[in-house]
C-alpha cells in the first residue's frame, strides 16, 4: 500500500532516476532513524530490569557485578545519552553486543536474517504462483462455481492460525508419517555449507553439494507450505479483484476483438494490466510473511530472525531488540525500493516520465 | 418534451429503486455470509453461556490426567486434569471480546489520524504519513512482541500491542478516502454553501468513509484474533492458568501424544476467524469501493460488469475518484 | 451493392438471473460494402450492446438470439476458436475512448503487430513494416519511431488513429465503430471523420457506426437506424431520415439538437 | 459597481504547467458569459479559480469588489455563499448518503443566512422539473440527468448572485442537453443572477450566452457578443472550431478538418478578435 503512493508520487513528479533515488534515500534514512527511536523508546519503557534478566538470581545479589554490567552496557548513563551513543556506534557499523549471548548483534543477525529470507522468499514465490492461477481463474469465471470455491478456499487460508497449522503438519508429516524431515534448517548429521550468501540452498548449490542441497530443500518444504497458505489467501483475493477490473477495460475488450487466443489475452494483456497493483500487494504480502515467520520459526526451531527476535524480547536483550528493529526497517525500505523500481520496469508511464 | 423526460425518468426511478432494495439484503442472502453468521453466532452464544453450559470449571484440576476425548469428557482432559471442553468454551470469552476491543480502538485511532492527515494535507499529512510509515515498517508480530515484552506479558498488553500495530492500516485507508472525497464536487458544493470544515467532515466526508472502514474492520476482527492467540502462543499474551486458545495450543506442544489438546483450540480459532472473514468479505461485496482506496489506485471491481458503456449505471454508492481535470498535475 | 454482414432479429438478454433484462429486442440490419451504416440512440438504448454482440464480446452470462450472418457463416453459433478467426481478421472494432482501448503498458508496435502475426502468420519484421505503413496511412507522424513508443505519448486524436490502424491491420471487411469520436474534441473529431470516410471508400469497408451524435451521423453515415429501448424505431437513407423523419422519437431527437433550435437570445 | 465578477490577469499553474495565462473578464448581473474551448484550454481551471477552489498563481478575482478567498480550512464568509457552482459530473455532485431534500435545504439555509428569503426545497425541485415529493429520496434513486437538475436546484436555492457552471450539460443525454441549458438560463435570469458558463460546445453556448470568450491554450483568443462571434468569427481558431461542428442536416457534408493538430496560427494574437460588439441593429 505505501509503495503505491510513492510510485504515484514519483509518477507525478516524473523526475529523472538519480534525483528520485536521492530523494528516496533521504526518506529511507528518516524512516530508519524513526525505527531506532521507536524501538529505543519502547525498550526504555521496560519495567523489568534487563540486567537482572541477564544475570539471574545469584549474581544480582553481588552489587559489584551488577555495576560492572551496567557500565559495560552503558546502563549507567541517561537515556538520551545512551541513544546518542547507540547512533554513533551505529554509524560505524556497530550494533552493540547482545546481553544474552555476549556476541556482537551484527554477527548474530547476519546468520539469522538469511535463514528467514530464505523461507520468506520461497514462500512468496510459491504463493504468487498459486495465487496467480487461482485468482485469474476466479476472475475469468466470476460468479460461477469455480469462483465461489476459490473464494472460500482463500478465505479459509486467511483464517488458519499459522502456528497451529505448523504444529499439525509437523506432527503429521514428520512424527506420524515421517515424510518430512524434522525441525531446523538441516539434518543434524550434515554440516552447514561454506557461508557465501547465508542462504543454504544457494550456498549448497555454489558449493556443488547435492546431498546438502536436497536436505536443505526438504527442510524448507513444511515451513514454506505453512507460511504460504495465508499469503495465498491474501494474494488470491487481491489478484481476483485486480484482474476482474482489468477484464472490463476497453483494452482487454479490444484485444479480444482482435481475435487473439484466450491464453494470449490473459498473459499478454490481462495480467500485464493487473501487474502493477499485484506487484504492490506482493510487497505488502512479503511484510506480512515476515510477521508470520516469527510464529512458524518457533514451531520448526528455525534459527531465523523471528526466533532471534523472540529470545531478544523475552530476555529484554536491548541491543538485540534494537538490532532486530533496524533490520526489519531496512527490509521494509528495500522491499519498497524494489517494488518501486519494478514499477518503472513494468509501466512505461513511470519509466519515461 | 419535459413530460417526456419526466416519464422517462420515472421509468428509470422504478428501475433504480428496485435495484436499491436489492442491495443490502444481497449480502445477507449470500450463503457465505449465512455460514459466517451462524458460526459466529454459535461462538457468541458459547461465550455468553460458557459458565452455564461448560460441564466443569475451566481451572479445576480434579479429573484424571490426559484422558482422550470421550472417556471422561467430550474433548478429553489436559495434563493437569482440567476439562478441555470447558476450557475451550471459556476461551471464547477471552479472545472474542478482546479482539473486538482491539479492532474498535485501532479503528477509532486510525480513522481520526487518517482523517486529519487527509483533510488538512500539507506538512501535517507529511508528518502523519511518516508516522504511519514508521509503524507499518515493523512486521506486526515482531512489533507486538517487543511491546508485549517491554510492558510485561499479559493479555491486555497484547491488546495494546495489537492496537499499536494495526491502527496505521485504518489511517491509510481513511486518509486516501478523505483525500479523494475532499475534492469531490458535493463536498466543494457544501463548502460553497458555507459549511465549516468540521461540518463538512461530519456530514459529507465521514459518513462516506465509514462504510469502507467498517468493512475493513470486520475483516480485521479475524486478524486480531490470530494476533492475540499467536502472542499468547508465544507466551506474550494470556498467562497460565487462563483458559485461552493460543496458550492452550502452546501447552499442548509439551504433550505430543495428547493430540486432542492441540487440535480443538486450533479448530476453534479457525472457525471463529473464518466466520468473521466470511461476513466481512460478503459485506465488502455490498460496500465494495473500499478496496480501491485500500490499494490506492489499484482499484477493484464489484462484478463482471463487462457492459457498461451503454447501460448508464445510476448507482454510485461511494463516489469514485474525482473526474479527470483539464490540467495534468 | 453487396451485403457483407446481416443482423436478423438479433436479441440480447443481460444481467443476473434474478433481474434479466432484454437489452436488444429484434434488430435487423444489413451492412453493405463501401457504406457506413449509422446506429443512433441515447444511452441505454442498446446500440453498443448490438455492436458487441456481433463479435461475441458480451459477458458469458449474456444470451444472444437471432442471427448474425457473414456470407455463409453464422457468427452467433460459432465456437470460440472459429470466432477468433473472424475477430480482427474479417470484422474489426474500434472503441469510444482511445486512451482506454490501447494497453498502456504495451508499445504501439506490439499492439499493432500481434494479431497480424497471429492471423496472417507474418514474421515480426514484416508485420512491423506493415504496421508502419498503416500508421503512415492514418497520418500518424513519424511512423517508424511511433512503433517504439507507448500510448500515453500520443494525443487523443493520434491514439484514435492508431486504434483505427490496429483495426485495419488484417484488412477486415467489416469495421464496427463504437462512438469513435465521442471522447475527442470537435476539431480532432473532424479529422477522424475524414479519415474514416476516406478509408471506407478506399478499402470498400462495411462500417457499423454507433453514435449518439446526430451531427456526426449526418456527416458520414450513408444509412441511419435509430434505436430506442432495444428496438429499431426507424431506419433508412440518411437524407430522408434527417429531412423527413417518420417516427415521433426520431423527430424528437432531431428537435432536441441545439442546432435545430432558435436561440433564445438571437 | 455594476460588475458582479471581475477577474484580472488570472494565472493558474499546476507545477510547471500553466493552465490559465493572464485572463481577464467581468460579468454583470443578469448576464450569461460563456467560456468556450477544447479540452486542456484552461476553461475549467478558470472556473475553479473564480470560486476559490484553485489558488491563482497571479492576478486576482473580485466578487462585488471583494477578493474571493481560497476555499481553505476556514469557513466561507456568508457574503461569498452568493457564488454557487454547478459541476460537470452529476454523479459526484450530491452526497450519496443524504436525502436530496436536505441537500437542497442547505442551499435554502445559505440564502437565509444572508437574510434573503428562499423557498422550501419542494419548490426548487419543481422549478427544475422534478416533483416535490422526491425530496425524501437519495441521489442514487435518480438518473444522471435528474441528478444534474438536483444540483442546479441546490445552487439556485442559495439565491446566488453568480453561478459558475462547469460543463453542466456535457454528461447529459443529447436530447436533454438543450432543454437543461435553456432552463439554466431562464432560472438564472429570473433570479437576476449572473452566470459563467463553461462549455466545449459552441452550438449550445449560442443558445444561452450573451457574451462568449473563446479560449485556446490558456488565453482568450476571441471574445464578444455571442451573435457576432457565432456568425462572423475572426480568429483562425474560432473559425476552425465553428467549421468543425457537424450539422445534423442530413446533407452528408464532412465538417472541415484542420490541416494539422493545433497549427501555429491558432495561438496567434488577433487584437480585433477581442471585445467584439454586436452588429448594430441586432
Amino acid at each position: 500500500m505505501p509503495t503505491a503512493t510513492k510510485a504515484a508520487r514519483s509518477r507525478s513528479t516524473g523526475s529523472a532516476l538519480p534525483r528520485y533515488l536521492l530523494r528516496r534515500l533521504g526518506t529511507s534514512i528518516v524512516l530508519l532513524f524513526g525505527v531506532t527511536l521507536v524501538t529505543f523508546v519502547l525498550t526504555a519503557l521496560v519495567p523489568g530490569d534487563p540486567i537482572a534478566a541477564a544475570l539471574g538470581e545469584g549474581a544480582i545479589q553481588n552489587e559489584a557485578t551488577v555495576e560492572a554490567y551496567r557500565e559495560r552496557y552503558g546502563m549507567d548513563r541517561s537515556l538520551p545519552e545512551r541513544y546518542l551513543l547507540y547512533l554513533l556506534a551505529l554509524v560505524q557499523g556497530d550494533l552493540g553486543t547482545s546481553i544474552r549471548t555476549s556476541r556482537p548483534v551484527l554477527e548474530e543477525l547476519s546468520t539469522a536474517l538469511p535463514a528467514t529470507v530464505e523461507v520468506a522468499f520461497a514462500a512468496i514465490v510459491v504463493s504468487l504462483a498459486v495465487a496467480l492461477v487461482l485468482g485469474t481463474i476466479a476472475a475469468c469465471r466470476a460468479g460461477k462455481v469455480s469462483d465461489q470455491v476459490v473464494r472460500v478456499v482463500s478465505l479459509v487460508g486467511l483464517s488458519v492460525p499459522t502456528f497451529w497449522l505448523a504444529i499439525m503438519v509437523y506432527r503429521l508429516f514428520f512424527m506420524q508419517l515421517g515424510w518430512a524431515p524434522g525441525s531446523g534448517r538441516l539434518s543434524p548429521a550434515l554440516n552447514p555449507p561454506p557461508r557465501i550468501t547465508g542462504l543454504y540452498l544457494v550456498d549448497f548449490a555454489l558449493d556443488g553439494d547435492p546431498v546438502g542441497f536436497i536436505d536443505a530443500a526438504a527442510h524448507l518444504v513444511l515451513p514454506v507450505v505453512v507460511l504460504s497458505l495465508f499469503t495465498i489467501g491474501l494474494l488470491t483475493r487481491f489478484i481476483r479483484s485486480s484482474v476482474l477490473e482489468v477484464l472490463s477495460t476497453d483494452y482487454v475488450r479490444a484485444a479480444r476483438a482482435k481475435g487473439l487466443s484466450s491464453r494470449r489475452v490473459i498473459v499478454g494483456y490481462l495480467l500485464r494490466g493487473a501487474s502493477l497493483p499485484i506487484l504492490t500487494m506482493v510487497g505488502v504480502a512479503f511484510g506480512a510473511l515476515l510477521s508470520g515467520t516469527v510464529l512458524v520459526e518457533a514451531v520448526f526451531a528455525w534459527p531465523g530472525l523471528g526466533t532471534y527476535a523472540y529470545y531478544a524480547a523475552i530476555n529484554l536483550d536491548l541491543p538485540a531488540v534494537m538490532g532486530v528493529g533496524l533490520v526489519v526497517g531496512v527490509i521494509y525500505v528495500v522491499i519498497n525500493l524494489v517494488v518501486d523500481l519494478l514499477y518503472g520496469v513494468l509501466d512505461p508511464r513511470v519509466r519515461l516520465g | 418534451m419535459s413530460a417526456q423526460v419526466s416519464r422517462m425518468s420515472r421509468a428509470a426511478d422504478a428501475r433504480v429503486s428496485r435495484r436499491s432494495k436489492r442491495r443490502l439484503p444481497a449480502a445477507w442472502r449470500s450463503p457465505l455470509a449465512l455460514v459466517g453468521i451462524v458460526i459466529a453466532g454459535a461462538w457468541f452464544l458459547a461465550a455468553i453461556l460458557a459458565p452455564w453450559i461448560a460441564p466443569y470449571d475451566p481451572l479445576a484440576q480434579g479429573l484424571p490426567r490426559l484422558t482422550p476425548p470421550g472417556e471422561y469428557s467430550v474433548l478429553g482432559t489436559d495434563v493437569l486434569g482440567r476439562d478441555a471442553l470447558s476450557r475451550l468454551l471459556h476461551g471464547a470469552r477471552v479472545t472474542i471480546p478482546l479482539a473486538g476491543v482491539l479492532v474498535v480502538c485501532a479503528m477509532v485511532l486510525g480513522t481520526i489520524i487518517g482523517a486529519v492527515a487527509g483533510y488538512i494535507g500539507g506538512w501535517v499529512d507529511e508528518v502523519l504519513g511518516r508516522l504511519t510509515d514508521l509503524f507499518m515498517a515493523f512486521p506486526t508480530v515482531i512489533l507486538a512482541m517487543v511491546i508485549a515484552a517491554a510492558l510485561g506479558p499479559s493479555l491486555y498488553n497484547a491488546v495494546l500491542a495489537g492496537i499499536v500495530v494495526t491502527w496505521p492500516m485504518y489511517a491509510r485507508v481513511t486518509r486516501s478516502l478523505v483525500m479523494s472525497l475532499r475534492s469531490q464536487n458535493f463536498v466543494i458544493a457544501s463548502r460553497l454553501l458555507g459549511y465549516s470544515p468540521w461540518r463538512s467532515m461530519g456530514t459529507d466526508i465521514l459518513p462516506n468513509v465509514m462504510g469502507p472502514v467498517l468493512v475493513l474492520a470486520s475483516l480485521e476482527v479475524g486478524t486480531a484474533i490470530l494476533l492475540l492467540t499467536g502472542l499468547s502462543f508465544l507466551g506474550l499474551g494470556a498467562q497460565p492458568p487462563t483458559a485461552e486458545w493460543g496458550s492452550m495450543i502452546s501447552g499442548a506442544m509439551q504433550n505430543i501424544d495428547a493430540w486432542w489438546l492441540g487440535v480443538f483450540p486450533g479448530l476453534a480459532i479457525l472457525t471463529v476467524v473464518m466466520a468473521f472473514n466470511f461476513i466481512g468479505d460478503s459485506l465488502r461485496d455490498v460496500l465494495d469501493p473500499l478496496s480501491s482506496a485500500e490499494r490506492q489506485g489499484a482499484g477493484s471491481a464489484v462484478g463482471p460488469t463487462t457492459v457498461n458503456a451503454d447501460e448508464g449505471d445510476p448507482s454510485a454508492a461511494v463516489p469514485s475518484e474525482p473526474t479527470e481535470q483539464e490540467a495534468p498535475r | 451493392m453487396s451485403t457483407v454482414l446481416s443482423l436478423t432479429d438479433l436479441a440480447v438478454e443481460l444481467g443476473p438471473k434474478t433481474a434479466r433484462r432484454q437489452v436488444v429486442r429484434g434488430v435487423t440490419l444489413d451492412l453493405v460494402a463501401g457504406q457506413i451504416q449509422g446506429l443512433a440512440g441515447e444511452s441505454g438504448s442498446g446500440k453498443t450492446v448490438t455492436a458487441m454482440a456481433v463479435l461475441g464480446l458480451l459477458p458469458g452470462s449474456a444470451t444472444v438470439s437471432g442471427s448474425v450472418r457473414m456470407g455463409t457463416t453464422e457468427l452467433t453459433t460459432l465456437r470460440k476458436r472459429e470466432l477468433n478467426r473472424v475477430r480482427g481478421r474479417r470484422i474489426a472494432m474500434i472503441f469510444q475512448d482511445p486512451s482506454a482501448s490501447l494497453h498502456p503498458q504495451l508499445s504501439i508496435g506490439a499492439q499493432l503487430t500481434d494479431h497480424v502475426r497471429h492471423h496472417l502468420g507474418m514474421k515480426r519484421k514484416e508485420a512491423r513494416g506493415r504496421a508502419a505503413e498503416l500508421l503512415d496511412r492514418v497520418k500518424v507522424p513519424d511512423p517508424e519511431s511511433a512503433l517504439n513508443r507507448y500510448p500515453h505519448q500520443f494525443s487523443g486524436g493520434q491514439r484514435q488513429r492508431i486504434a483505427i490502424a490496429m483495426a485495419l491491420a488484417c484488412e477486415p471487411e467489416v469495421l464496427l465503430a463504437d462512438e469513435p469520436t465521442t471522447a475527442l474534441d470537435v476539431t480532432v473529431q473532424a479529422g477522424i471523420l475524414h479519415l474514416l470516410r476516406d478509408l471506407v471508400d478506399e478499402r470498400n469497408l462495411a462500417v457499423l457506426l454507433v453514435t449518439h451524435d446526430l451531427g456526426v451521423m449526418s456527416a458520414v453515415a450513408d444509412d441511419v437506424a435509430v434505436m430506442r429501448h432495444g428496438r429499431l424505431v426507424e431506419s433508412g437513407a440518411r437524407r430522408q431520415m434527417f429531412t423527413d423523419p417518420q417516427h415521433p422519437y426520431t423527430r424528437q431527437l432531431l428537435e432536441a439538437m441545439p442546432d435545430a433550435q432558435e436561440s433564445e437570445i438571437l | 459597481m455594476s460588475e458582479l465578477l471581475r477577474v484580472k490577469d488570472l494565472v493558474v499553474r499546476y507545477g510547471t504547467m500553466t493552465a490559465v495565462d493572464g485572463l481577464s473578464m467581468s460579468i454583470e448581473p443578469g448576464e450569461v458569459l460563456a467560456l468556450v474551448g477544447e479540452s486542456g484550454c484552461g476553461k475549467s481551471s478558470t472556473a475553479r479559480a473564480v470560486v476559490g477552489m484553485e489558488r491563482p498563481a497571479a492576478g486576482d478575482v473580485h466578487f462585488r469588489d471583494l477578493p474571493v478567498p481560497p476555499l481553505g480550512l476556514r469557513r466561507r464568509e456568508k457574503r461569498f455563499t452568493a457564488i454557487q457552482m454547478v459541476f460537470q459530473d452529476p454523479n459526484s455532485s450530491l452526497n450519496p448518503r443524504k436525502r436530496v431534500g436536505d441537500q437542497i435545504a442547505d442551499g435554502v439555509r445559505a440564502a437565509r443566512e444572508r437574510n434573503i428569503e428562499s423557498e422550501e426545497p419542494g419548490h426548487w425541485l419543481e422549478s427544475v422539473g422534478l416533483e416535490a415529493s422526491m425530496a425524501s429520496r437519495y441521489p442514487h434513486q435518480f438518473s444522471g440527468g435528474q441528478r444534474q437538475r438536483l444540483a442546479i436546484a441546490r445552487a439556485l436555492a442559495a439565491k446566488p448572485d453568480l453561478i459558475v457552471a462547469d460543463e453542466p450539460i456535457s454528461a447529459l443525454d443529447a436530447s436533454s442537453q438543450a432543454s437543461v441549458a435553456a432552463m439554466m438560463r431562464r432560472l438564472c435570469l429570473d433570479a437576476g443572477a449572473g452566470m459563467l458558463f463553461i462549455s466545449h460546445d459552441l452550438s449550445v453556448v449560442r443558445l444561452m450566452a450573451d457574451r462568449v470568450m473563446v479560449m485556446y491554450q490558456g488565453s482568450v483568443v476571441e471574445s464578444g457578443a455571442t451573435s457576432q462571434v457565432w456568425s462572423d468569427p475572426v480568429h483562425p481558431y474560432t473559425r476552425a472550431l465553428l467549421a468543425a461542428i457537424p450539422h445534423p442536416d442530413g446533407r452528408g457534408v464532412l465538417p472541415a478538418a484542420p490541416a494539422a493538430e493545433s497549427p501555429q496560427e491558432w495561438s496567434s494574437h488577433v487584437p480585433e478578435a477581442l471585445n467584439r460588439h454586436a452588429a448594430p441593429g441586432r
